[in-house]
């Protein structure tokens, strides 16, 4: 795993790309430039960028209704993921997806979901095929807390393990599932007890260290490639924004958020650890918040630019053969 | 008769009060119920006026419902709430293995009084997850009652009607009609299920509709006035069992029908009543009944893709014009 | 040509040798396949002939076609067995909300090539969660194809036709057909998917049909032979998307049909099929479009229970006779 | 929990009883008498009967298509029981049911249930009833090895755990399920220790000793019923017979069957127990014996000679409003 200053700078990079393009994508939800709803990610760039950054391209990634950070950071393109949150023909899904429904083949990013734990039960067929196909790819799935109480996660979990499939789950622990705690739905303080429960190592991490996510999920992937099979990685997170944009949130108070804001934001913490290492400085972070926000600016002109699929597209796509 | 008017959302509210008081064995079961007071604002007031008998649950739609059997099989009266009907998938054999068959398959030991009630329809550009009409596949499973109301006054004598039914009963409630204002009268009354309402008289053709296709309907019908066609507008309200009577009195007049629902055209409960209009009332026909739906795709994303695939009220408008004028 | 009679479980499985020897991405995939070689045989010699692409599952029918799923978004082309056809309850999120659209809401990015292969239907005595015929659920979901094959040539060339497909087929078989027999050709063919055949010519009344409903309606058509009534009979073979080309043919010749089916009456395909003949062919008709299903209650187990509730070939006999005089 | 003579007795005797109604079941089922299919539970007479030996009338239980021990160890009457076998308007369903779908609601047997892990959800229902009506009942949930690995399991467990629910998971394991053997299918040896993943104690018993599952069984239902909540209890067993009757059994041989028929059976193990202590002697074993054979006896005669129901019956028990 290259610990090199590149590939802290990327990481950096990448999260704060992300960052700026969600921050975007709440500013035009309200400007009503993207229609329905929306669920931002941000606080939690160090789990997708952690795990995303030990990937390679032609791994295989399921994610959820929150799933903006983990598409970009496997690479996917700002212009077209722009474009289709906003509904545009020049979106990955022509528009017919939005940002619940939204993938990129070709990056192995295998969609969004807008069913809680959906991607799971996918995931486990991925993970299925590649070990029919006898590659050494692996496949990974986030997945929330919320949705680790569902019941395909445990079927999922299980066939893995019996199987030895080159599976991560990375379960997302943001506290709250919609307006519910996760202490209160949750029987575990750590999700990441449950492994025990299908013979597979289970870790929890702070995801607002991104290195100490980089770490874990390193060692899951290289676990899931040399075919020793499934693990299970809980990132601790906070969600900082509603759990939908419009969300009103009787459920929190401001401090508690602004708690997780000051003190935990995983995108300045790794800018700490860089200034001391000497691989940022104020001039640099500047920069790179400055290139993130013109390539976000780009994509939204992109998209805004974009004409609306015509009516009848609607039908199409459905069937490879009507 | 003062006009008291409520919003669909405050009706179900007011009779969801009404029967929490009236009995305590009833109870409201589901995902994020009380920080929002549902979702849509249609638990209103009963997180702090029945506090333990409003429960949030892990996101676990399977045990959800299967709660609600339980707790109904050993002496409670749950409302089941599904969150997005589209989540039915989730708790498919609770409902179709389950619910409706342990009653008959235990010789008629017990009675399931539970409402499963499940906001559906699209229209809010939530795309092809959050958008579905599934009641179709429940009108085909023997053993459960399934109500589709649309106006405030229908929700609040419905839901009741549900509520003190002693059969499973799934009860759909379209997301963009919570909003949607009536006269809603202030007293306690009960809607029977299986009744259907001639919502306007006509005599030309008969538009027969539920839930969210009664609103198309209505404006169809103010359509058609101008092309001086007088269509009846038929809300069935409940669309198993289904009120055949009603409907056929009405086609016996009108001897023209269009069936209106947002459901997706094909296996759409419009194929149902169709076939049972043309097998009952075959002589009284004098064209085709004819289905206006949302077309056979998931729905889209993209505003202009859903608009073009939902059901429209010149669709309707359309329809009846080809039927009467054949 | 000479006559080479398989048994419906035998055809399948010829089939399946063909296009897995042809197609090293196929694989077979479900509960307890391997020891029986499929419960109803239908997988004979499959295990040995091709190790590692037959797997036994967990009991996690949500996983299992999430798992198909998985494969087939990833080069496979996976035949996911459903044991009972009943069980498609725990796995319908997986089937209609994710199978049906995800072509579709990714915007024709990846296609999914995979079966479903679901054994239906009643008459063994198995009760109400191992007897039903769900088929009409899955034709009210945009993105799926049905197929229901009757007899053992139309299973062959049906299933292959199902694998090479590049869409999601839910491919349903009838438990009690499975020793039927017929002639099968020897040779490598395909019958395409959306294709009903005419099996008996008549002039007077067209029995549509498929699966288990085939048989009935043939017998019923020898029945009514001997009343004078030429019945010609339709076996539809896919239901989604159906023949309405063959359908408007026969229509035209007969001016009277009768829809044959084993899955309850009200909201099964038959409602579907009958809002269709009745829109696009009313000027056709001669009499309603007559219905035969089960009755609307879940299968009991006691036999004359059973007996009862199902579909018979005089039931058949009937209808088409109640259409005839008419 | 009381341990004496008489006690100890009942439960031999209800062990053998259920010895006898299956075998019977069997024999029935070979001559055609019994219609459909049905799973027998010849050699887990220990774990039913353990289990039920620590319960009262008015506590829930539900079980699955293997539950014919369940139900006579809950209390039912066997004349119903064999009628509803037999397809009679006698039995416990008027002949709706079946063995896979037989209750008696009067001793709060919920039912058995043809859907492998259908009486999961079921039961959290009937716990969360207990709770909000603050009666002191128990619900117990029998389900199999194989039932384990469905979704259902999970999040019932999840929830009785949350709601700290009065429910007893009790999971037989009686190492296959249908023709898949438990070691192939399971990630754990142990299924009790998924409970952990719960926050619920865990316990994997021989259930082929009666009163370990009892001793074990009688401190769940303890805890249950004083407000502690859930429990997963794992009985480990073995089924003698067949899947179904019928079944080829090709994955498994002969001798592996006979190990556990002879040195294993629960019945004999309890009676050399009893036989040390004087509880019993050949004489008295021989007397419960014939007792139980003549019960059975009177049930198939109560079946037999019942009529079949009309066939209109079929229309009936569907609403109770039509
Ligand atoms: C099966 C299902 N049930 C309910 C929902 C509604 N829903 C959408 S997101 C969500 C909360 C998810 O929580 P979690 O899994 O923790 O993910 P997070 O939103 O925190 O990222 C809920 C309840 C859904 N989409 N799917
Ligand atoms: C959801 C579901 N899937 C599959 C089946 C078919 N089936 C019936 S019993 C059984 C095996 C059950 O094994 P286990 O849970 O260990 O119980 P056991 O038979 O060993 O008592 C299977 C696969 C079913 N009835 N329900
Ligand atoms: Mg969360
Ligand atoms: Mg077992």
């Amino acid at each position: 795993m290259p610990d090199d200053a590149k590939t802290y700078l990327d990481i950096y990079q990448t999260m704060v790309t992300i960052r700026q393009f969600e921050t975007m994508a709440g500013e035009m939800f309200a400007g009503g430039k993207i229609p329905g709803f929306i669920h931002l990610s941000i606080g939690q760039e160090g789990s997708s960028v952690g795990v995303c950054s030990v990937l390679r391209p032609d791994d295989y990634l399921t994610t959820t209704h929150r799933g903006h950070g983990h598409m970009i950071a496997k690479g996917a393109d700002l212009n077209r993921m722009a474009a289709e949150l906003f509904g545009k023909k020049t979106g990955y899904c022509k528009g017919k997806g939005g940002s619940m429904h939204i993938a990129d083949f070709s990056i192995g990013f295998l969609g969004a979901n807008g069913v809680v734990a959906g991607g799971l039960p996918i995931i486990t067929g991925a993970g299925l095929s590649i070990k029919m196909r006898e590659t050494d790819q692996v496949a990974v799935c986030f997945f929330g807390d919320g949705a680790a109480n569902r019941g395909p996660v445990h079927e999922a979990m299980n066939m893995a393990s019996i199987w030895t499939l080159p599976i991560v789950f990375c379960v997302e622990n943001n506290q709250f599932a919609s307006t519910t705690r996760t202490s209160y739905a949750c029987s575990v303080a750590d999700i990441s007890t449950r492994a025990a429960g299908y013979n597979m190592p289970g870790i929890s991490v702070d995801a607002n260290d991104v290195l100490a996510v980089r770490e874990a999920a390193a060692e899951a992937v290289a676990r899931a490639r040399s075919g020793k099979g499934p693990t299970l990685l809980e990132n601790k997170t906070y969600r900082i924004k509603g759990h939908f944009e419009g969300d009103p949130q009787k459920y929190r108070t401001e401090d508690e958020i602004a708690s997780w804001k000051d003190k935990m934001d995983p995108i300045n913490r790794f800018a700490t650890v860089l200034t001391k290492k000497k691989i940022l400085n104020k001039k640099k972070i500047q920069q790179i918040w400055d290139e993130a926000a013109a390539k976000v600016k780009a994509a939204v002109e992109f998209a805004e630019k974009s004409p609306y699929p015509e009516p009848e597209e609607a039908l199409e796509d459905l069937l490879v053969n009507p | 008769m003062h006009e008291r008017i409520l919003s669909n959302a405050e009706a179900l509210a007011e009779a969801l009060h009404e029967e929490m008081s009236r009995d305590e064995r009833v109870f409201i079961i589901g995902e994020d119920l009380i920080s929002h007071a549902g979702i849509f604002g249609q638990f209103k007031g009963i997180p702090e006026n029945f506090p333990g008998r409003i429960i949030d649950t892990p996101i676990s739609e399977t045990c959800i419902v299967g709660s609600g059997l339980g707790a109904a099989m050993t002496g409670m009266r749950p409302i089941v709430d599904l969150h997005f009907s589209d989540f039915v998938t989730c708790a498919m054999d609770e409902l179709a293995n389950q619910a409706a068959k342990i009653r008959y398959m235990f010789g008629g030991q017990v009675s399931l009084p539970m409402v499963i009630w499940c906001p559906d329809g699209a229209g809010i550009r939530a795309a092809a997850q959050h958008s579905q009409s599934l009641e179709a596949w429940f009108v085909h499973i023997p053993g459960l009652k399934v109500v589709v109301p649309s106006e405030p006054a229908d929700v609040k004598g419905l839901i009741k009607a549900a509520i003190r039914d002693d059969d499973p009963v799934m009860f759909f409630q379209h997301k963009m009609l919570f909003r949607k204002e009536g006269h809603v009268p202030e007293e306690d009354y009960v809607i029977p299920i299986g009744q259907a309402e001639v919502k306007r008289e006509g005599k030309d053709v008969t538009l027969l509709t539920y839930g969210s296709g009664y609103y198309l309907s209505a404006d169809a019908a103010d359509e058609l006035a101008k092309l001086d066609i007088e269509a009846e507008v038929l809300d069935l309200r409940t669309i198993k069992p289904v009120d055949m009577e009603t409907v056929g009195a009405s086609i016996k007049k009108t001897h023209r029908g269009v069936i209106v629902h947002e459901a997706c055209l094909t296996g759409g409960f419009g194929a149902e009543l169709t076939a049972r209009i043309q097998f009952e009332l075959f002589d009284y026909l004098d064209a085709p009944v004819a289905r206006v739906a949302a077309k056979d795709v998931p729905i889209p994303f993209s505003p202009p893709l859903e608009d073009f695939v939902l059901p429209s009220v010149s669709d309707v408008v359309e329809a009846a014009r080809a039927v009467v004028y054949r």
